[in-house]
């Protein structure tokens, strides 16, 4: 179990994951940005992705993911993707309400419409996809630690 | 609407499964099948939202789950009064289901909601947002608050998960220990 | 251009901005959760008095989140229910932050700590504010799952068990409440609490109100510990460290529990005879159990934890008469409640920061070493016990008051038992933990820090002085605005939707 | 009304499974499947006779549509459910990691 951590799965498995990687983000970016004119949104977005990392993190190994994307910079991106969210509510008080909707609207059934919509799903995305990686890592981490001390 | 009877009657199947089962990898996986069934009874009840919402969810929990309890034992042990705790549990069950089937009867019938604020979200959704989604357009501008609490909730998880996996909580008298770098 | 009712947000976005915030960079700079702690607390404070000034004057005040008017979107309400809450909420948190600055120094990862205190907050100010039914449950699950982080914050065996079971229960709960949501939205198809009053109003009382009411007691129940769902108690609020202990006796399970209910019942679902009988008979059945549990513990902690739930049947007694004047013995029952059990978590904090146990054989002649701690522990003790000038008396006085005005003799009698016996146990406590001989262990005992002390003073300052309240020109201001609140029944609607 | 039952029936299971399970992993499928019966019968309720999805599409009209405030709400209660239960299971690991077992038989220290 221990060795297979730190290398890996086999490398059938490692290609495959290689090949999709990048189209499973692709796949969570379109849910994410046309969250307001089909089904999805920030939510299912952000989880995709993290499965993504997840995914990378299962085939190759806690060494390798650790090296592209470290502990600290997951807490970073949800505090900074709850502050954007969070900022997003605050603007509303220009136009004098908690999180009024104060962007134009622009035309239905385009990408850049629905005012805040979009851009709640994007600090949406940043704040699951790095909160739930997140809390995977720290969950695979004490596991680890806890054979390891055995 | 002959597949959502199949889809529950799976899914209470499962459920016994998950509950009967010794195993632990096998409950984990009867959960699954849970989980994936309510995914497909969404799509069936005309919400696709929460299809790929409860899907990315349930291969997540999954992988969770399984890792926590991949190689590890399982005790089977039942406690002294087994059966009279288990009968009184289930005299409470049957009393609940059977005062839930005198009282649904108040309820609209399944298929005809009655709708009265919702009415006024799918009328006015895509004029008042401009998103065509109107789950989107509800989620995120008519009950955004919400939304931020949900997304509250969710930091909340995480920030208490990092609490609790610290490997030394309390300092002891008389020896010095620096925080933790994480 | 500042309308009154600007300031509700502001009571979830101070705590949620600083939660963020502390997340972001108290890890690197260490004087900062403190800081920010302090200073996000007091401004609740200070806005929470501010609502009290407000809505004297102009009466209640609706806030219509995004902008969309209520039902359509979420309604935030400040009433007079609301204030008394908001003010006894945000004194007790702020006071506890105070204490918190010394004390947490015990424990690594102060940033964790200061940043989960502030969701929990949130989410109890989020509850208390909300008009919506569906928004009330997603505040609550915030306080709640803060919380059960918050219990196993010391990471030893026993608090991660206390934590579990806690959790399992508390999520129990949560799911008996949201299901009560669900089948008050099928059938009156909307999610705001005041819309929800006028269409019961005018659809009656089916069925399914009384199978939503079982659920409601049952999942609050849960949460407020009331006496077949406390088992949870005497467990996670013991392990917790000694604020965390004071904040949930103090006010989560207040906040979460009672205050819940009685919005629920009275404003919105509409008391009805039944219920408010079986809410007396649960508080008379927790006031005594509580207390003869209570007399057999000598963990310090332990003993005030049911202590907790046996005042907190009292609380539940005074609402459950009914009556004007049982509701108002009830609420300032609840008030004087978060100060004293607050203050005797503290002292207990401060004892176990000294000398590191909480057996109370262990203890004895403290009063000389933690003068301050013991001074104020008496102060407590004698408010709980409802001693005469301090506030716990006039508040049990009320409640038994009202016992007899409604009839209720025998409910009366057993107060008064129940109140004598609490004496009895906190005079063990007083006469183990500071007066006996010294021992060993308390030898080298000192007086806690400056922040810790502080904040014990100024909490046993208002256990002596809160009675104050009940003076004739302060009563209307403040407790009078919240029994009004209650006692309007599902006219609430109708102010709702006349202040909007 | 055979549908609300049946999902009544899973909503039983799933106290039952927390209620009387000795084992820490089967009380955290309880909850899971105590969350699950709630979110159905949110996605139950919602439903509208020969109702679409609450979409806009550009080429046709559509005019019955299910109602979308009870998605919108099971949304939020998966996220909470889904927050819940990352909770517990850190929980239980960390027990696992002190007691070396997850059988709350034997790990009892406290008593309520």
């Amino acid at each position: 179990m221990n060795k297979q951590e730190q290398q890996g799965m086999t490398i059938i498995v490692k290609t495959v994951t290689r090949l999709t990687f990048g189209l499973i983000l692709l796949y969570g970016a379109y849910i994410v940005l046309h969250g307001h004119v089909s089904p999805g949104g920030g939510f299912a977005g952000g989880v995709i992705i993290a499965l993504a990392f997840i995914n990378l993190m299962l085939a190759f190994g806690r060494d390798v993911t650790l090296k592209k994307i470290s502990k600290g910079s997951t807490s970073f991106f949800e505090s900074v993707g709850a502050i954007l969210f969070f900022g997003i509510a605050l603007l509303g008080f220009i136009g004098g309400c908690f999180f009024l909707n104060i962007l134009p609207k622009g035309a239905p059934f385009r990408l850049f419409s629905a005012g805040i919509i979009p851009f709640c799903n994007i600090a949406i995305m940043l704040k699951v996809g790095a909160g739930i990686f997140a809390i995977f890592l720290a969950l695979v981490l004490l596991e680890t630690e806890a054979k390891e001390r055995k | 609407m002959i597949e959502l009877y199949v889809l529950l009657i799976i899914m209470i199947i499962g459920a016994i499964i998950a509950i009967r089962v010794e195993d632990l990898l096998s409950c984990v996986i009867a959960v699954g099948v849970i989980g994936l069934s309510l995914s497909i009874a969404f799509l069936i009840l005309k919400a696709p939202d929460l299809a790929i919402t409860q899907l990315v969810v349930e291969i997540l929990c999954l992988i969770i789950l399984i890792r926590a309890t991949l190689r590890k034992d399982l005790p089977f042990s039942a406690t002294g009064r087994w059966v009279l705790n288990t009968a009184i549990v289930l005299f409470f069950i049957l009393i609940f289901l059977a005062a839930a089937a005198k009282c649904l009867k108040d309820l609209p019938g399944f298929g005809y909601p009655m709708m009265n604020v919702s009415k006024e979200y799918i009328e006015k959704a895509v004029e008042m947002t401009g998103a065509v989604n109107v789950v989107s357009a509800i989620i995120l501008d008519f009950r955004a608050y919400d939304t931020l609490g949900e997304a509250t909730i969710l930091f909340t998880a995480v920030i208490g998960v990092l609490a609790i996996v610290r490997k030394i909580g309390k300092k002891k008298e008389g020896t010095k220990i620096e925080d933790e770098h994480e | 251009m500042i309308r009154p009712y600007d300031i509700i947000p502001f009571f979830v976005i101070i705590p949620l901005g600083g939660a963020f915030i502390i997340s972001l960079i108290g890890k690197k700079v260490k004087w900062f959760p403190d800081v920010a702690g302090t200073f996000a607390t007091l401004a609740l404070m200070i806005i929470s008095v501010l609502s009290v000034w407000i809505v004297n004057k102009y009466g209640m005040q609706v806030y219509n989140v995004g902008g969309w008017k209520i039902p359509l979107g979420i309604g935030m309400v400040l009433d007079g229910f609301t204030c008394f809450m908001l003010v006894t909420v945000n004194l007790v948190a702020f006071l506890i932050t105070l204490f918190s600055v010394n004390y947490m120094n015990r424990y690594t990862s102060k940033w964790l700590f200061y940043a989960l205190f502030l969701l929990m907050l949130t989410g109890m100010n989020g509850v208390i504010v909300t008009g919506d039914m569906f928004n009330l449950f997603v505040f609550l699950e915030i306080a709640s799952v803060s919380s059960f982080a918050l219990v196993a914050f010391g990471t030893e065996k026993y608090e991660l068990e206390a934590a579990f079971k806690y959790a399992i229960m508390s999520s129990v709960g949560s799911a008996f409440i949201l299901l009560g949501i669900i089948f008050l939205y099928s059938y009156t198809s909307t999610l705001n609490m005041a819309d929800m009053a006028g269409v019961l109003m005018q659809k009656g009382q089916g069925n399914i109100i009384l199978l939503v009411s079982v659920l409601f007691l049952m999942g609050f129940g849960l949460k407020a510990a009331l006496v077949p769902f406390h088992a949870w108690l005497p467990d996670a609020h013991p392990s917790a460290p000694a604020p965390i202990s004071a904040m949930l006796s103090g006010i989560l399970i207040k906040t979460l529990g009672i205050y819940t209910l009685c919005r629920l019942f009275f404003n919105v679902l509409g008391a009805t005879q039944p219920i408010l009988s079986i809410l007396m008979f649960m508080g008379i059945l927790s006031m005594l159990a509580g207390v003869f549990l209570a007399i057999g513990q000598w963990d310090f902690k332990r003993l005030l934890a049911y202590h907790s739930i046996s005042q907190i049947g009292y609380v539940v007694l005074g609402i459950g008469i009914g009556t004007p004047l049982g509701i108002l013995g009830g609420l300032f029952h609840l008030f004087n409640h978060s100060i004293f059990k607050s203050l005797l978590f503290l002292n207990s904090g401060a004892i176990e920061y000294a000398i590191e146990t909480r057996d109370l054989k262990l203890m004895g002649g403290l009063s000389e070493k933690m003068p301050i701690t013991s001074k104020t522990s008496l102060i407590a003790s004698l408010s709980i016990a409802g001693i005469p000038p301090f506030n716990g008396f006039w508040s049990k006085l009320i409640i038994i008051a009202a016992c007899v005005q409604a009839e209720h003799y025998i409910y009366a009698a057993l107060a008064i038992v129940g109140s004598i016996l609490t004496l009895a146990s906190f005079m063990k406590v007083q006469k183990y933990a500071f007066y006996e001989k010294v021992q060993e262990l308390t030898a080298k005992a000192k007086e806690a820090p400056v922040f810790m002390c502080v904040s014990m003073i100024l909490f046993a300052i208002l256990c002596a002085f809160t009675g104050l309240l009940l003076a004739p020109t302060v009563k209307g201001l403040f407790l009078d605005l919240s029994v009004k609140a209650l006692t309007v029944g599902t006219g609430y609607a109708r102010l709702v939707f006349g202040a909007l | 009304m055979i549908l609300y039952l049946l999902c009544l029936v899973l909503f039983s299971l799933g106290i039952y499974c927390t209620v009387r399970k000795r084992n820490i992993i089967k009380i955290i499928v309880g909850i899971m499947i105590l969350e699950y019966s709630v979110n159905l019968f949110f996605a139950l309720i919602a439903y509208k006779e020969n109702g679409r999805a609450p979409i806009y599409s550009e080429t046709q009209d559509i005019l019955n549509m299910v109602d979308p405030l009870p998605h919108a709400l099971v949304l939020t209660a998966i996220v909470i459910g889904l927050a819940t239960t990352a909770l517990l299971v850190a929980i239980a690991i960390k027990i696992y990691e002190k007691y070396g077992t997850f059988d709350i038989t034997k790990i009892r220290e406290l008593r309520g």
